[in-house]
């Protein structure tokens, strides 16, 4: 196997001497040392005691993920979680925003959600405006 | 006793009532909209009705065609559960004029009780102490101030109609009084064809802490001790227990607030289960809030320290049979708390998180008692309120309880959605929720001192997580698309698992 | 308290010892043989350590591999839970010398009532009432049969060494005496290595009634009032409550009963939880039996009428914790059932049905607890006493609980495997079993009166069987081996089912 | 779909108007003339409220498989459902025995067990005796 394993974008290689069966699907009991733990596979990410580590791998041969590094310099955008209504714009296209900035609030199951800026960046695009109603996954903003 | 009751509810507090139905032998009934076929509360009744679309308003909120489902199914009662109808007069007429029992209080106890002023004038009149403010709904602003400025600042607006938390708004300073008016006004207009609003003095640290009682038809009342509910996020409720921190402190208080709840609910002719709200300083002071006329979400607490069915005794009320016992034979026994779970990111302020539930573990053993509404595999439906479950736990001290909650938290796994259930952990933790230090600003003070944010996983179970990644194929990683917010951003990474979550769902229905 | 406590068991007691000590914040050690690396109480324990193979004696019967396993874990107590070696005076005795808190009775304590005739003499010299018959354990049939004779015929013979129903047969003439004499004796030594039986005049119709006592290591000693388990299989307890329906009948009984077992206690010096185990008439005369030097498997339902957690208390009493309780605080309330949930099929004889469990779907909410070592997917190996779970339930008087117990059941689903679900069903609306109209031969006479089969489907069901099938691919039918007796034989079918689950099982191991 | 089902034994017609949707893996939601059932499939049983039908398919195309009433008339075997240790014998080859007569006791999990004739028949052979350990499966007695 030449694959590498990165853990939350780092490489990490496999404990040496844990022992590890899955119990139930995705459900995995794992000894350590005499400590016994559970690992829980969900999607890309593994839960070890609450922790959530995500997992990619860095296999020369298959197409390179560029999720690290280099998109923390790119674009992030703000999609909407679930259908709902845009209740309110918080921030203006152009604007400097920084990380964790209010951005547009949706209304959905009855609540109102405030959508927050990933990082912190020029607002490039706003894709919305008050009173649309929006699907699942639909992009409103866009952090460069 | 009915021959058949229907349920006109869904989720977990339809299977509650199912419960005790199938314990009395009386078949049950449940009724579901297209986006609940599938859910638990269908799969465990012995009958089921369909009503509509998915939307409330076409499915459990429309009193004609859960009328005509009962008429169908020839079900002889009705109990409505909590929230939808449970608390809608027209909809206890109606079952009364179609011939069938409502299984909760008269038309005219709902009306009096859900209007919230009607329900201070009639709770003051019965001798409860109400807190100070306007006893009528105003609609002018400028008469609203009045009663503020009369009543001092800080003051609470709220809604005459209101309920949920809706239309209610702290004011703090006079200059933000017009402001919080209209908007909670328009607010409440909205949410409940009613924009007008009344005005309470704000209790500073005030504790919620509730009364249940208990009337037959006899004019027999009883009062099953407190719930404190001091631990609320936007006025919503987190967790509950009995007895109140407060009244463990105070114990002649919980005979002083019961008879005080009783006289507010005999104001009303009340008979059925029902809750006192009152308000209460760490001095024992407390003032009449409001009156829930149905089943409280928080029952259990209740029913672990009594020993007592509510849902059971509900159903004999409304059958007509007197209490079979008398306040004397009331004896609360230990500490009971509940953890209402939620398909909710704490991490990422609260957002809702429908979607399909991959796992699921759930919590057994002693003194733990599940009353859930989910299965694995099930999707949780966008369309309702994101309640997937109540934890409740029972032992012989309050310390004692806590701890086994956190035990039982421990053994809880939702996964597929994300859940509150790490919120507990950290309130329960709390040094000032261990010592019984509540009000009801005690949890947005808590998430404000300490943001609710994951912690950095530790370096030493990074090997392991590698170690199970090493016995996947390649292709397990690559079947999810790549997110649109970089991992360095653990909320964005929620929320575009959210997503995902969400898009795999409309892909399956 | 303990810093780290290791559990000398598997299956559910393992787990719900683990759950105690996960509430009291100590960190717990399971331990495991080659057959458990994937068992529950592995999976839900802090640490683990592996003994040996699958065999009890190279694993869960090992002393000196559990002691190193504790030693290697820094367990400074031991919890034995029951069976394997939770009476064995030897193991305690070893983890004294070994600087480990045994968290049970002192090893002379277990000697004393370890020895049926020894504990007989015991408990008549501090004054129970005992069984007339011999005071010794003989070991030829002529002395034997003299006290039989003596005795008057029926009578029981029992091993000295004896439990579990092993060596124990049940004479009602003189000329079946030596053939049954020999039988048991035979089956003793190869249970006990210890031949040596007594004699006891059989009580007809006798109830199962035990008291759960609770004594600390400064001489203060409690009765939790009774559980009556006189619904029994081959001298093997099947359903237990608390409190006695006899004892509901004569209520003077409880407090009489509570004495005679803590005077029969301390006259062995006792300290930890025990049982004394007695047989009574429905006159309410009683005879001491024996007694059970650690937690009973019935544990739960005297946890449930007293509020009491008796691990909990157990752990405080090895610590040398003075009981936080006298007698006049011990409260019963409502009523408690136990349900042992085994791996075994009531409609073919019993037969015990290890293999996988492929679907599994548990009870719960209000009043319901289940203790239970499984999981879907897990496979129930041959090696070990095939007990699955026990499901308990409270309720306020005993047929709430009853009408609970069976809204459970309806609840419970375990695929895969054969199980006794159906049996609890039958029993619970037997008649006789309402009325509490018990006695240990109860069982045995309904099984014989209403031979345990499944009833002819109905034939309506049979076009809802036809549309499941009709969405299935022809190939799901093809993966099962065809049977190799007749579908026409249910018994016979669910013989070829169990050994399709086996050889499943063996493939994947 | 040419194909038949048979339900134990019978030909029957799939339900015409009952809704059926898979809610777990092998457990079906069903609601008929607004009942709420509930049906389990284990293997070639389906469970519905604890009656148990046994499935199979009448394909023309398929091999045509003997289980029904012609093997009532065939041989049947009686085999160890576990490993364990016979303990006593209580038939001798040649015997003509009745259904539900104990033929064979097999000891595991510390319970003696009696294996019984599935049906009445002349004991054709018996291939084990005391004290034997037998693995699973293994055939024990035949009946003709």
């Amino acid at each position: 196997m030449t694959r590498r394993i990165l853990i939350n974008g780092q490489p990490v290689d496999p404990h040496p001497s844990a022992t590890l069966i899955e119990t139930e699907p995705g459900v995995y009991s794992v000894l350590v040392d005499g400590v016994s733990r559970e690992a829980r596979l969900l999607g890309n990410d593994i839960f070890i005691d609450g922790h959530r580590f995500t997992f990619e791998f860095d296999d020369p041969r298959q197409w390179k993920r560029n999720a690290g590094a280099a998109a923390a310099h790119g674009r992030a955008t703000i999609a909407a979680p679930m259908p709902g209504k845009v209740v309110r714009i918080l921030a203006a296209a152009g604007d400097e925003v920084a990380a964790g900035q209010g951005i547009v609030v949706v209304e959905a199951m009855k609540m109102q959600n405030e959508l927050k800026a990933p990082r912190a960046g020029r607002l490039a695009s706003l894709d919305c405006k008050e009173n649309d109603s929006v699907l699942a996954g639909a992009i409103l903003a866009v952090i460069e | 006793m009915f021959s058949k009751v229907l349920i006109a509810n869904r989720g977990e507090i339809a299977l509650r009532v199912i419960r005790t139905l199938r314990e009395m032998s009386i078949p049950s009934v449940a009724v579901y909209s297209d986006a609940d076929r599938a859910a638990l509360h269908v799969r465990r009744a012995d009958e089921a009705a369909h009503l509509g679309p998915a939307p409330s308003s076409e499915s459990y909120l429309n009193i004609d065609r859960i009328l005509d489902a009962a008429l169908r199914h020839r079900a002889t009662a009705i109990h409505p559960g909590y929230g939808f109808l449970s608390e809608n007069a027209r909809f206890a007429q109606a079952c009364a004029d179609a011939g069938i029992a409502f299984i909760g209080p008269s038309a005219k106890s709902i009306s009096m009780m859900g209007s919230k002023t009607e329900a201070r004038r009639v709770a003051s009149a019965g001798g409860a102490p109400i807190v100070p403010g306007t006893l009528d709904g105003v609609t002018s602003a400028s008469e609203a101030l009045a009663a503020a400025r009369h009543a001092g600042f800080p003051v609470m607006l709220k809604a005459v109609a209101g309920g949920g938390g809706k239309g209610m708004r702290r004011v703090d300073r006079e200059p933000d009084f017009l402001a919080a008016f209209d908007s909670a006004s328009s607010e409440a207009l909205r949410s409940f064809a009613d924009g007008r609003l009344y005005v309470e003095k704000l209790i500073e640290n005030a504790r919620h802490i509730e009364i249940q009682i208990l009337g037959d038809r006899h004019g027999n009342m009883v009062h099953l001790g407190e719930r404190e509910c001091s631990v609320q996020r936007r006025h919503q409720k987190v967790i509950e227990e009995s007895p109140s921190p407060l009244i463990a402190r105070l114990p002649e208080l919980r005979a002083r607030m019961g008879e005080a709840a009783i006289r507010a609910a005999r104001a009303a002719g009340y008979y059925n289960a029902g809750t006192v709200e009152f308000l209460a300083d760490n001095s024992g002071n407390f003032y009449f809030l409001e009156m829930n006329t149905r089943l409280q979400v928080e029952h259990p607490v209740t029913e672990l320290v009594t020993g007592l069915d509510l849902v059971r005794l509900q159903l004999s009320i409304a059958a007509g049979h007197p209490l079979p016992f008398t306040q004397s034979d009331i004896v609360l026994r230990g500490a009971a708390l509940e953890c209402r779970i939620y398909a909710e990111d704490p991490a990422n302020n609260f957002f809702p998180s429908p979607g399909r539930i991959t796992q699921l573990a759930e919590p057994s053993g002693p003194g733990v008692r599940l009353d859930s509404g989910i299965y694995p595999g099930w999707t949780v439906p966008l369309d309702y309120d994101p309640m997937l479950a109540k934890l409740i736990v029972w032992n012989d001290t309050r310390e004692h309880a806590i701890e086994r909650m956190l035990r039982a938290l421990g053994e809880y796994q939702i996964g597929g959605i994300q859940s509150n259930l790490a919120l507990f952990d950290a309130i329960l933790r709390d040094p000032a929720f261990r010592a019984g230090n509540l009000h009801t600003g005690y949890l947005d003070a808590m998430l404000q001192r300490t943001p609710f944010t994951a912690p950095p996983p530790p370096a030493e179970l990074a090997p392991l997580a590698a170690l199970v990644a090493s016995r996947l194929p390649n292709s397990s990683a690559a079947t999810t698309p790549p997110a649109t917010t970089p991992p360095a951003a653990p909320a964005s990474r929620w929320l575009a698992d959210g997503r995902q979550n969400l898009m795999r769902k409309e892909r399956t229905r």
